[in-house]
């Protein structure tokens, strides 16, 4: 088994080893047939969720979205100092979901780290529809959603472009490459994997796939351009990554507005975004695992272990950050700093919050060090969950609550979102999973031939 | 495949009618006006200037649509027999104004004084068009923003690409 | 090829900071005496007819969502029975180095060749950056389409929008006066005078506390107010540059405060 | 007419490709996952244009940011904030991330062109190929030399030997 644990002694002592990474028991066609069941053989119990998921996005995300565009922004709990509230934090949150995705596909990819193979599908495709959801709650944002088009640099009637100075320009560019590099990537490793599905499926799906394959016959001159243009994604995708959340971090941090201008903030971010998203995708894991034992044969305990150890590295960087922008505020000593942070670490309900986000984000994941907890699926759960909610409160303690107490106090004014925002933010979520439920039906959510490749590649005379 | 040839060509006859339809009777372009008023004969073939008729044009932003009492200066000896002349004659006798449709419209953001442009020597027919020649008025420009900057680079007008000094 | 060479490094040094600024047409600048300044709100009231500013309600103005292009702030110092009450009215300040103008993806705001902040707002998409990134809290959003009741909406004033809902908006300097009163001068083939331009604000002032001015014209009242020794400016520190000039208060017990 | 031989390992193939090669006959291998490493350290290493594309791609894409972000702003002039009108900071974040559009995107053409896609004329030659088999194409042959084909590729241990007739 993938899990199972052999016994070492040195100098008499036993210790106990890693959960080994091992899947040469596994033969080819066993993972084709697996996932192709995976896809095929859906219960009522799946239609009933995915309907329901459908419904709740319509109720809680489409409607009242409708309804503020039919109405306006003022359904919203915004006012006068606190112009950006819970949509901002959604967006910063979701784009962070969406960074181990392909942070687990590109940086462990160059490292050839073998373990990556399992799950770097789901965790782009995660990638993926957070990036949806990322240009959604833009629009949602925005006064007049029907003119997004002018923030796109296009030669128009108007003989107007952009403003290529502002940070939301930069938002713009930064997401759009973004999103278009994750669909190329996440599409350029499914095109194999579609054309040996297409082999074995039937009906519609074969079409699809005979389509969408393009033709690929695995010949060995394709896999070695496929191995090659792979490569160079990965490296083009790495740096894409950190400067994604940095430029949505410079949203903030390029304004004069006490804390949101911290020189920190590029790091921060781009640290908290990792945390939550490898959060992200091993909760995901999770959920599969539990709803689809076949994918136990794939996302081992040992997959549990190795991200658990990098959410709890990852949760260590976020502290140190989080302590320097205390810090550097209580540094500068300046009045407007002292009462921003006087508001957000003394000032009830915030301080709560404050304390929640160091409980979830901090103390939480301290419990990773102890290997029992990285192997248990329910501790791991639970933490990600922690985790998750601690980085949408880091977000929310940043976004609105710094837009509060500005520079004049006669203009101070706290923010509360109303039900319109809340449950947009719900239904996102529901959007989400009803997106990716679709999604990994239709399909493969493993990669077919990274699997394989994990499983080793047949010799007669041995390795 | 003969079929789908009768159903294309079907449908693009169709559309023509219908854009031809819409261009004639329905566009914003041209809009059929409650008199048929031919400026073909009052600026073209007798030479009427344009502000005689539209006498704010050089000390206002609006060039104004003449009121029925100018019309009848001359129609009460002119024409007085002609069924278009006798409609005019109506509104007078009611005492109500001629419900004309206006063409060149432009938005409520934007900020066009005519007398700017009258005084710069911009002709009439430079943004209306061959008007001495139009039977109806039709819109020849498109009054986008695009259209009117091209003209302020052209003619280098002092502060005519800031955004205030046409919108408002 | 030289000339185009040097052609473009022209351009360029044209485009360069502060080179811009040394080719504006006019420096509008505000001042306000907060030595005249009583806080009766008399220019609160011009600015909401002027420029057709919506009321938006008891309820909407809990929410802290009130109109007032113009408002004045007012700071209560001491306990009751001795107390001093404290004015400043805040507008938008029209940095010259404005934090708000950067933050716009549409180039909606910007800084015109008069020396304003300006806002158009049908080029607007209502991002919300401008407000968050502006340090004195003056800009406003339409929340909503406001309606004036029918009588009202007569008295809506013809030269400024009535803007739509989710449009940011903010003083404008009463910017539809000072194009008129450019009109006017060129109809008569001259600059504009001093005090030609007077903002709905300046006009309903009753003690002339707010005065309003061009600071390139050395005879013009402004240019003469701006060397008082009173004289500071709103969050100076943060470099933005205000175009509008507070004249300190000066207390009876002789300490000045701000 | 063409001759294909499934193997189910990797040796094995590789074995009978080395035997039709010193044997002088052209042929294709088929897998179901990528053999890249073990073909480079049997055939010798094999080289692979699309490295130029993509550096051309993101030199195109630095410079076509930096020419929009500047041209731009020249088209339309607007000072705003103080700042400068051409300003570098904020056009190198656009063009970095420009760089990385036109990189990918353009690595993505130079894979289709280099790998032959799309193109639909031409189907795996059996279904095993793509799943759990390797395969060995040998294309155009006659009908004499399919004999001593099916030999080569038996006696290195083929699993199958078909015949695939051309569409």
């Amino acid at each position: 088994m993938a899990n199972q644990k052999s016994s070492v002694g040195i100098r008499g002592m036993e210790i106990k080893t890693l959960p080994k990474h091992d899947q040469s028991h596994i033969s080819y066609r066993e993972i084709n047939e697996d996932i192709l069941r995976f896809m095929t053989q859906t219960g009522p119990g799946y239609y009933i969720v995915l309907g329901a998921l459908f419904l709740l996005t319509i109720l809680l995300y489409a409607l009242p979205w409708a309804y503020q565009i039919y109405t306006g922004q003022g359904v919203t709990g915004l006012n006068v100092p606190v112009f950006w509230g819970v949509y901002l934090v959604n967006f910063v949150f979701w784009v962070g979901v969406a960074h181990a995705g392909t942070l687990i596909s590109a940086m462990l990819y160059i490292t050839e780290t073998p373990w990556r193979r399992a799950i770097a599908r789901g965790a782009e495709t995660m990638t993926l529809f957070a990036l949806v959801i990322v240009t959604f709650f833009v629009f949602i944002h925005m006064g007049r959603p029907w003119n997004f088009y002018w923030s796109f640099p296009y030669p128009n009637t108007r003989q107007l472009w952009t403003s290529f100075q502002s940070p939301l320009m930069f938002d713009v560019f930064a997401i759009g490459t973004y999103f278009t590099s994750s669909v190329i990537f996440l599409y350029f490793g499914m095109i194999p994997d579609l054309a040996s599905l297409r082999q074995s499926s039937t009906g519609w799906r074969k079409s699809l796939y005979r389509v969408m394959s393009l033709g690929w016959r695995g010949t060995d001159r394709q896999w070695h351009m496929h191995g090659k243009a792979c490569m160079f994604f990965s490296s083009f995708i790495m740096p894409l990554v950190v400067s994604v959340h940095s430029i949505v971090s410079w949203d903030f941090a390029l304004s004069v507005v006490p804390g949101y201008s911290k020189t920190v903030f590029a790091p921060y971010f781009v640290t908290g975004a990792l945390l939550s998203g490898f959060a992200g995708v091993l909760l995901m894991l999770t959920v599969i695992r539990w709803f689809f034992p076949i994918m136990k044969k794939y996302v081992t305990a040992y997959h549990f272990d190795r991200i658990g150890i990098i959410i709890l590295v990852l949760s260590l960087t976020w502290s140190y950050c989080t302590l320097m922008e205390v810090v550097t505020g209580l540094y500068a000593n300046t009045s407007q700093e002292l009462e921003h942070l006087k508001f957000k670490l003394l000032t009830p309900p915030y301080s709560y919050l404050f304390v929640l986000m160091i409980f979830s984000n901090t103390l939480v994941p301290l419990s990773l060090m102890i290997r029992k907890i990285r192997s248990c699926e329910i501790g791991m759960f639970f933490i990600c969950i922690f985790v998750l909610i601690g980085m949408w409160l880091e977000r929310y303690l940043i976004v609105p609550n710094s837009l509060s107490r500005k520079f004049l106090p006669w203009m101070w004014h706290d923010y509360f979102p109303s039900w319109v925002e809340v449950s947009i933010t719900v239904g996102a979520v529901c959007f989400f999973i009803f997106m990716f439920m679709a999604f990994i039906k239709i399909f493969p959510v493993v990669s077919l031939f990274e699997v394989k490749e994990d499983a080793g590649i047949p010799m007669k005379k041995g390795h | 495949m003969k079929k789908l040839i009768v159903y294309a060509l079907t449908g693009v006859i169709s559309l023509a009618i219908g854009y031809w339809v819409q261009q004639q009777f329905f566009s914003d372009r041209a809009p059929v006006q409650p008199i048929n008023f031919s400026h073909k004969i009052h600026a073209g073939v007798n030479k009427i200037p344009c502000q005689y008729c539209h006498i704010y044009a050089e000390r206002s932003r609006v060039s104004g649509v003449p009121n029925v009492q100018r019309c009848m200066g001359c129609h009460k000896i002119i024409k007085t027999d002609s069924p278009e002349i006798q409609k005019v004659t109506a509104y007078w006798e009611k005492k109500e104004p001629i419900p004309w449709t206006k063409v060149h419209n432009l938005p409520d953001y934007v900020y066009f004084p005519h007398k700017r442009h009258v005084r710069a020597g911009v002709e009439c027919t430079n943004c209306h068009g061959d008007v001495p020649n139009m039977d109806r008025i039709t819109k020849v420009s498109s009054l986008q923003m695009g259209w009117c900057l091209t003209c302020h680079t052209q003619r280098n007008v002092k502060n005519g690409r800031d955004c205030w000094t046409c919108h408002k | 090829m030289a000339g185009i060479f040097d052609k473009v490094k022209d351009t360029l040094n044209s485009y360069r900071t502060p080179g811009y600024f040394k080719k504006l047409d006019h420096k509008w600048t505000m001042v306000v005496d907060l030595d005249m300044c009583n806080g009766c709100g008399a220019c609160v009231a011009g600015c909401y007819a002027e420029n057709n500013l919506p009321v938006v309600g008891k309820e909407d103005c809990g929410k802290s969502r009130a109109f007032s292009w113009l408002r004045i702030e007012r700071y209560v110092d001491g306990e009751y029975p001795d107390v001093k009450v404290k004015f400043i009215p805040v507008m938008c300040q029209h940095c010259m180095k404005a934090p708000c103008e950067i933050g716009c993806p549409v180039y909606a705001t910007y800084h015109n060749q008069d020396g304003l902040n300006v806002q158009v707002y049908n080029r607007c998409v209502g991002t919300f950056t401008c407000a968050t990134y502006c340090t004195y809290d003056v800009r406003r959003f339409n929340w909503f389409s406001y309606k004036w009741p029918k009588p009202l909406d007569q008295q809506l004033n013809p030269d400024v929008t009535v803007r739509e809902m989710g449009v940011m908006e903010k003083c404008t300097f009463c910017i539809q006066r000072i194009t008129a009163a450019k009109d006017k001068a060129k109809d008569e083939g001259r600059g504009v005078k001093d005090g030609e331009v007077l903002p709905a604000c300046c006009q309903s002032c009753p003690t002339n506390a707010l005065v309003f001015g061009d600071l390139q014209d050395p005879e013009s009242r402004v240019a003469k107010m701006v060397n008082n020794p009173r004289k500071y400016r709103l969050l100076e520190e943060l470099n933005t540059d205000p175009s509008v000039i507070y004249l300190k208060r000066v207390m009876n017990d002789g300490k000045s405060e701000e | 007419m063409d001759i294909l031989g499934l193997f189910k390992h990797a040796d094995t193939m590789l074995d009978a490709a080395k035997r039709l090669e010193s044997a002088g006959y052209a042929f294709t291998v088929f897998s179901p996952v990528p053999l890249v490493h073990e073909i480079d350290h049997a055939f010798g290493e094999r080289k692979s244009y699309i490295k130029y594309f993509t550096f051309f791609g993101g030199l195109s894409g630095f410079f076509t940011g930096t020419l929009l972000a500047l041209g731009t702003a020249a088209l339309y002039v607007l000072p705003r904030g103080g700042r400068p009108i051409f300003f570098i900071t904020p056009t190198l974040i656009i063009s970095y991330e420009t760089t990385i559009l036109f990189g990918v995107g353009i690595t993505l053409l130079s894979f289709f062109l280099f790998a032959g896609l799309p193109s639909f004329k031409k189907d795996v030659p059996s279904p095993e190929a793509a799943i759990d088999s390797f395969g060995l194409l040998v294309d155009d042959i006659r009908e004499d030399e399919f004999v001593k084909l099916e030999k080569i590729l038996k006696e290195s241990g083929a699993d199958e030997v078909k015949r695939v007739e051309e569409e």
